[in-house]
């Protein structure tokens, strides 16, 4: 029982990183601009909030700078594959250089330092931690806790709304968003900021909210992990809620049975959440369901061209 | 072995030198040498642990006439020994490395005698008796910290259970926060970190929980739990061997340079607020013991994990046994990784 | 003459004294130094069914694509109902009351029709929800009587009723100026009358439209006016229908009169093709096939009339070996074909055209060369497995460029720089060799205009004479009936009837047809 | 927005403007990359100096260059192989891990007779690396299960079970880190004593001759250049397409397990947890910028050598972090990337 408590409450900080970066991916790959530079994006978010708290700033701010300066980095990526159309992929992996190199040489004089982060449900309202309920969402923090009314809000807003069809169209079909007089450019500019922001705050969140500290490739592939992620959701932000927990909680579970002793291969063990995914994938496809990818996804748009 | 022209040192780093940890406690041993020899020592990091970055890296260096050369990692071992072949007049120190030769010696401290009295410390502190620690990878001188804690522990109350974790990466802060957290879970009220990053010692201080740090003095990062930290002083070996290479009298050691607390090259940082007096006392005379060789960490009897006899009583291990080590004693409860 | 007719240009008109609803002078474009229009010019009256006819890739497309804002110009004048006015997006265009339904419809196929509707609808517009967006299509199509649901997702629909959903759009939009591309090439005969009535009517309450085609029944049962366009270039501006004749049009149209083709002169041999109970499940993208038979002799076209969607698509899949057959068999020469591969059926003799070429027929990003060579390859046509011949397959493909007339075409230039026509005698002289014993040919003259129609015709022709078989799968009535020595009906997936050409009626083919829809 | 409607795409841009946008994009990143480099403290003197001369003009960098390019090569290759078919082959570094787990298992076992002993572990490795990426290769043929995730998962679990072999059975007993013991010279290619470079390099310049013959003048490059394209119309013309994409996918898992041999048994001589590292990001971008082609993936490879031996020098000698170098070649590539809108597109105004 205490052991299943433990693991419950800690799986959210798992699953916190990881969602908020493939919310940000799904963002951008639906207005069809294929994201692969998620790790570099994140590294400049953990970075600049780190950054931001050792130099006296608040952590809610050390979030929101993360956000925006990995959004400047998006910037970059939207310039290249947007503005000047290079292709998706390579740009993707530029990205990641880009942003790995930029925090190795500007983050240099502040690793490993130790800084507050980001105050927990229980420090703030005083939960009582006695409690089953209390020793499961004390620990959590305001981010972990609006996570699921920013995926509903998200699918609502993709689903149900004007803009939302208009971010969608122009990745399924951006010939067809063109005549109805979207701005293609426009759309996946914003898109490609929101994965900066999204993915941004993924990583502040990995510094500031987590670790309380920053080190030279702290992400450690979990922008990769992201990137899976949103292919295992097809690109639905309600799935990938699923889709981060189940990540986080095979991974939250290995260094638990080590805790209790229990005798098991570990680095076979930890294949298991892979495995489980594949299963996953081919589960869906046999049963026949589309892959959900947007119809334009990572291709170049030019209203010249012969469509 | 003696060194031609003037002496040039160089020092290769797997990764950051600054990385709060491993790299980090070199470099201190690296600028005593720059100070106290006067001479210039250079450095160049993230060499990754391939044989061809790293062997380009030495070539470089030999061919500016750079002639003692640091290595910093246990994966340079294999590739500096073939360049201590090619280079016979160069001086190669290797850290933690597994090779030596007539011109090359590897040097590790005995890091297990700061762990049995963290051990001993964390005995004095935990109501729980259970005590936890984490740690990087299942190899030899990580396993001997890990035991060697336990059996501190266990010195001062045999019922004390030690919970231990491998994260099994070296550098994941990330993921070390939340291994502590595990630890925690399992109503640990004694955590102790092995690898570099602070935020485990961050999560044990929001808990309350007494902590130990690993490499360098890690008070900064709790400074209010901390107990101790398990601290290399590199500066203790590295600034006489290199001073007997650039003399012509060094020999290097057979099976390497393996320091421990007599030498200064272990030991442990300030004690932390919470550290009682007679707890101080309990620690100083048992380094001292150790100090003067009567008190051995794996000093016999003990037992495996599974109960089986590892040393007789009146018997102790060798170094051999010690590199070599990969299981647990009895009263830890944790899974290696990768059993045979 | 055409100075005269630009200037006279009223002609036509129902509201003298207004200004042109599109005027369009001295239209240049250029794609990247090629040029697709020079000097071009095109009027447009308030009230008028305006038809554009010409070659492909003579720039009627192209032109319409300037004045809808698609498109930039490199140089001319527009004016849009008076005023200059030259859009320079789509949007613009929308705004100044000018809309156009593509060649290629601009839908996303995974949205239902009224979020397709919510996507063109401006910022200010009131209509904000789906549902506020399905009771204006509703009001809009009940208006203008064209049915359209509005909850039903774009790839479920026919093509006849996507077609629908676009127009119903420029006009919900506000569209007084109405662009159709091609819009008959998709349809069938019925869908196509019904669609034409309606734009005239349309035009009668005084919409403008412009109506591209290639066929001139449609011109002359349809349109008040006709532009036609060659090479890039305004032949003839704007003259009315009733002064003009169908020779006139196609010798303006290419340069040169042209022969009428007829079916080929044979008598039929043994039986070459069988097809018996073929069966396929319907899914979701189609009708499938439901016991389907026929046989089909050396020498003879047989003819399959039928609207789209009734399960030809599936019909030549399951014949080509992309898709295989629930139940039944296809036996070619007396050889049992039903689970052979289409590489096995193509060395048993089958030749397939496909309705679209560059999705099963070409491969645009190689050059004409390796598209001729395709077939050839795997049978050690050009060299063994470990070399490939590439000197013989450039001289073969010299000859075929020759024979079959292929223009602008030189081997190693990329089929998808080709005209429609072009490549689709690429594909002809690729799949009408020697070795051709039964053709299969999916609407071989969709989309081309008529010199490249009659090439295509004139090629299936002579094979047949040759002793092949032809299996001649077509929505166009006309190219059934001139090309057939028996007819046959398909409806639902099944052939509803099959008669020698002599006995085919109008009644009789309607009565078939009719069985759908 | 930014001039979109008077954008069009050249037909066919020119040899001369495609090869002067990619010098020009070059030129750029390397412009703003020295700018860089002179920030971080590198004389500029020095950039010329040291990163030129040591890099192309002593036998040590050239050496070094060669070297280092080996594999990439060979992981560019396999890459490339695999793209010409449209397969993503993402899983590149977990082939790698196995062909050197094979490789290392036929070392440390001495099986098979001495003098076979590095052919056996050149065809082992490569037949793992082959059977490594048949998995999703077959469900992706048999139930189009995507391939970018399916070989990233298989990926992770490559590295995995290497971590689980080099923790248990094959860890050095003497020293107990993950390392295995050395190999013995039967088990290596022989040095050329030219610096670190290994007879090694005979066997990746034949296989990069073997597969442009085989892309360019063979019906298997014909097929691949088909099914890459379109691939309905290669089913329709009866083309053995399920063949050609298993033939060329396998090729591309068992020159990844290649790569994994070369770099064991030229260089390394021992499995470690590092070996395979970085490969998947070097690979995608040779085969990319050498638009899959294998004459251009040498080229592009030994560019790509000669960027880390330049690395190594900037480190060693001006304390240049591996953040700065990854920077610097982050900035070269997407200013690349972005060259080749000028190429690609024109701009069509009114005159
Ligand atoms: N986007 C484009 N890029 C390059 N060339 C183009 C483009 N659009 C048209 N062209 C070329 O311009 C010429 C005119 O083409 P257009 O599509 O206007 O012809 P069309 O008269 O509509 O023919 P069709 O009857 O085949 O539809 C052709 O040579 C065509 O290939
Ligand atoms: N997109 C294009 N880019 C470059 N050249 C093209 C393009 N489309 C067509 N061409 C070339 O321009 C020439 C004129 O093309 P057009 O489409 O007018 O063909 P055409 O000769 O009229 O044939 P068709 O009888 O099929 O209409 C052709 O030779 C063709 O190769
Ligand atoms: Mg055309
Ligand atoms: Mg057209």
């Amino acid at each position: 029982m205490d052991f299943l408590i433990g693991w419950l409450a800690i799986i959210p900080s798992y699953a916190t990183p990881l969602l908020l970066a493939s919310l940000g991916l799904i963002i951008c790959e639906r207005a069809g601009v294929l994201n692969l530079g998620a790790e570099g994006l994140m590294a400049v978010g953990a970075m600049t909030g780190a950054i931001i708290v050792l130099s006296g700033g608040n952590p809610w701010a050390a979030l929101g700078g993360g956000a925006v300066a990995a959004a400047a980095l998006a910037l970059l990526f939207g310039l290249a594959t947007v503005v000047k159309r290079a292709d998706h992929t390579l740009s993707g992996l530029a990205i990641v250089a880009i942003g790995l190199g930029v925090t190795g040489v500007l983050g240099r004089p502040y690793v490993q330092k130790t800084f507050p982060g980001i105050e927990t449900l229980g420090d703030l309202f005083g939960i009582d931690r006695g409690t089953v309920f209390g020793r499961i969402v004390a620990v959590q923090d305001p981010v972990t806790i609006a996570l699921p009314l920013i995926v509903f809000a998200l699918w609502w807003w993709l689903q149900k709304t004007r803009s939302g069809l208009r971010l969608t169209a122009v990745g399924e079909n951006p010939a067809a968003a063109d005549v109805a007089g979207i701005d293609i450019q426009l759309t996946q500019l914003a898109a490609v900021l929101a994965s900066g922001v999204l993915c941004g705050l993924a990583g502040a969140y990995l510094s500031v909210a987590t670790s309380h500290v920053w080190v030279e490739g702290m992400v450690a592939a979990r922008g990769w992990v992201a990137i899976a992620l949103v292919i295992f959701a097809r690109w639905n932000p309600a799935r990938a809620l699923l889709g981060a927990l189940l990540f986080g909680a095979a991974d939250a579970l290995v260094p638990r049975l080590q805790a209790i002793g229990a005798d098991f291969p570990v680095y076979l063990t930890m294949t298991a959440p892979y495995i489980l995914t594949l299963g996953v994938l081919v589960l869906s496809s046999l049963r026949g369901k589309t892959s959900g990818e947007p119809g334009f996804l990572g291709r170049v748009y030019l209203r010249q061209d012969k469509h | 072995f003696t060194l031609e022209g003037p002496p040039k040192v160089a020092f290769i780093y797997g990764s950051a030198a600054l990385d709060g940890g491993w790299n980090e406690a070199l470099e201190a041993g690296r600028k005593a040498v720059e100070e106290q020899l006067q001479i210039e020592v250079a450095v160049t990091e993230n060499i990754p642990e391939e044989a061809t970055k790293l062997r380009a890296a030495i070539d470089l260096y030999v061919k500016r006439g750079f002639n003692i050369i640091v290595g910093t990692t246990y994966g340079y071992s294999a590739p500096m020994a073939e360049a201590a072949k090619a280079y016979p007049n160069v001086a190669f120190l290797s850290a933690s490395g597994t090779e030596n030769g007539p011109n090359m010696e590897s040097f590790y401290a005995r890091t297990y005698q700061g762990w049995y009295l963290a051990g001993i410390a964390a005995a004095q502190a935990t109501k729980t008796k259970k005590i936890g620690i984490l740690a990087g990878f299942p190899v030899g001188v990580v396993n001997w910290d890990i035991n060697s804690f336990a059996l501190g522990a266990r010195s001062v109350d045999p019922d004390i259970e030690t919970i231990a974790v491998f994260t099994n990466s070296w550098w994941d802060p990330v993921k070390e926060g939340q291994v502590a957290q595990a630890i925690l879970d399992q109503k640990a009220d004694v955590l102790a970190t092995n690898l570099s990053a602070t935020s485990p010692l961050d999560v044990a201080e929001k808990a309350g929980t007494p902590s130990f740090g690993f490499q360098l003095d890690m008070s900064h990062a709790a400074p209010k739990t901390i107990q101790t930290s398990v601290v290399f002083r590199w500066e203790k070996y590295l600034v006489p061997t290199i001073k007997e290479i650039i003399d012509g009298s060094w020999k290097p050691e057979e099976y390497g340079a393996f320091e421990g607390m007599d030498k200064g090259v272990i030991d442990l940082a300030p004690f932390g607020p919470g550290v009682s007096d007679e707890t101080k006392a309990k620690i100083e005379a048992a380094k001292q013991q150790i100090i003067a060789g009567t008190l051995d960490p794996f000093q016999g009897p003990i037992n495996k994990q599974d109960g089986s006899v590892l040393v007789e009583a009146g018997s102790k291990l060798d170094d051999g046994a010690l590199w070599s080590m990969d299981y647990f004693v009895e009263g830890i409860t944790g899974t290696m990784p990768a059993k045979q | 003459m055409i100075d005269t007719l630009h200037q006279s240009g009223g002609r036509g008109t129902l509201f003298p004294g207004t200004p042109p609803a599109l005027d369009l002078k001295g239209i240049d474009k250029a794609f990247d130094g090629k040029p697709a229009l020079v000097d071009a010019s095109f009027s447009l009256e308030w009230g008028e069914v305006h038809a554009i006819v010409g070659e492909n890739g003579a720039g009627k497309s192209t032109l319409m694509n300037v004045a809808a804002g698609v498109y930039a110009a490199d140089g001319g004048e527009q004016t849009i109902d008076g005023e200059a006015r030259s859009p320079r997006s789509p949007m613009e265009a929308t705004a100044a009351g000018l809309g156009m339904v593509h060649q290629h419809f601009r839908l996303v196929q995974s949205f239902t029709v009224s979020q397709n509707m919510l996507l063109s609808l401006g910022r200010d517009s009131r209509i904000r929800t789906p549902a506020q967006a399905a009771a204006a299509i509703a009001a809009k199509a009940a208006e203008v009587g064209l049915p359209v649901d509005p909850a039903r997702v774009v790839a479920d629909l026919s093509t006849a009723e996507r077609q629908r959903v676009e127009i119903v759009r420029v006009l919900l939009l506000g569209a007084r100026i109405l662009i159709l591309d091609e819009p008959t090439a998709v349809l069938s005969e019925e869908e196509a009358k019904m669609l034409l009535s309606f734009v005239r009517r349309l035009a009668r309450q005084g919409h403008a439209v412009v109506l591209i085609t290639h066929k001139f029944r449609e011109v002359a049962g349809f349109c008040d006016r006709i532009t036609i366009m060659r090479h890039g270039k305004t032949v003839m501006a704007g003259a009315p229908v009733a002064d003009i004749d169908e020779g006139e049009v196609a010798r303006l149209m290419v340069g040169e009169a042209l022969a009428v083709s007829e079916r080929p002169l044979s008598s039929p041999g043994a039986v070459n093709l069988s097809v018996s109970g073929l069966t396929q499940k319907p899914d979701r993208f189609g009708q499938g096939l439901n016991a389907l038979n026929f046989e089909l002799h050396a020498g003879e076209v047989l003819g399959i009339a039928g609207v789209g969607g009734n399960g030809q698509e599936e019909l030549v899949a399951c014949l080509t070996g992309l898709s295989r057959q629930d139940q039944g068999s296809i036996r070619l020469g007396g050889r049992d074909l039903s689970r052979a591969s289409p590489y096995d059926r193509r060395k048993a003799g089958l030749r397939i055209i496909p309705s679209d070429r560059f999705e099963t027929g070409l491969v645009r990003e190689l050059s004409i060369e390796e598209n001729l060579a395709l077939t050839q390859v795997a049978k050690g046509n050009f060299g063994g497995p470990f070399f490939l011949d590439r000197k013989s397959m450039r001289h073969a493909a010299i000859a075929a460029i020759q024979s079959f007339d292929i223009r602008g075409a030189s081997p190693e230039r990329t089929v998808a720089l080709l005209s429609g026509g072009n490549a689709q005698k690429v594909l002809l002289a690729r799949e009408l060799d020697a070795g051709m014993k039964v053709l299969v040919a999916h609407s071989p003259s969709r989309g081309l205009d008529m010199k490249a129609t009659l090439f295509v015709r004139n090629a299936i022709k002579q094979a047949v004479e040759g002793g092949a078989a032809c299996l001649l799968i077509s929505e166009d009535l006309n190219e059934v009936l001139s090309l057939s020595h028996r007819v046959a009906v398909m409806n639902r997936g099944a052939i509803a009837g099959c008669r020698a050409i002599g006995d085919v009626t109008p009644e009789w083919i309607g009565a078939l047809l009719a069985g759908h829809v | 927005m930014f001039d979109a409607a008077f954008l069009v795409r050249r037909q066919a841009p020119g040899l001369l403007l495609s090869g002067a946008c990619y010098a020009g994009g070059l030129f750029v990143g390397l412009a703003v990359s020295a700018f860089l480099l002179v920030q971080a403290g590198v004389p500029a003197g020095a950039l010329v100096d040291e990163f030129l001369v040591a890099t192309f003009l002593t036998s040590d960098g050239l050496s070094q260059t060669l070297t280092a390019a080996l594999p990439l090569v060979l992981v560019g290759l396999a890459s490339a192989v695999a793209m010409r078919v449209r397969f993503w082959n993402i899983g590149i570094e977990g082939q790698l891990w196995l062909g050197a787990v094979a490789a290392t298992w036929v070392a440390l076992g001495g099986i098979g007779p001495e003098p076979l002993r590095l052919p056996l572990m050149l065809v082992l490795g490569a037949v793992v690396g082959a059977a490594w990426i048949a998995l999703p290769l077959w469900l992706k043929l048999k139930w189009g299960v995507n391939e970018v995730i399916s070989t990233l998962l298989l990926g992770s679990i490559a590295f995995l079970l290497v971590q689980h072999l080099l923790f248990g059975v094959w860890r050095d007993p003497a020293t107990n880190f993950p390392v295995t013991a050395a190999f013995p010279e039967a088990s290596r290619f022989a040095a050329t004593g030219w610096g670190q470079l290994h007879y090694g390099f005979l066997l990746v310049g034949a296989v990069t001759a073997a597969l442009w013959y085989l892309l360019d003048y063979t019906r298997v490059g014909f097929y691949a250049d088909v099914v890459g394209h379109n691939i309905k119309t290669a089913r329709a013309a009866g083309l053995p397409v399920g063949a050609t994409i298993t033939g060329l996918v396998l090729l591309s898992g068992a020159l990844s397990g290649l790569a994994g041999v070369t770099i064991i048994a030229g260089t390394e001589h021992r499995l470690s947890q590092v070996v395979g590292n970085g490969y998947l990001f070097s690979a995608i971008v040779v085969a990319y910028l050498a638009r899959a082609k294998p004459v251009w993936v040498l080229v592009v490879a030994l560019a790509l050598g000669a960027v880390f031996t330049a690395g190594n020098v900037l480190k060693v000698f001006y304390s240049i972090s591996e953040g700065m170098i990854v920077l610097v070649q982050g900035t070269v590539l997407i200013s690349i990337l972005m060259a080749q809108f000028f190429s690609t597109y024109a701009l069509s105004r009114p005159s």
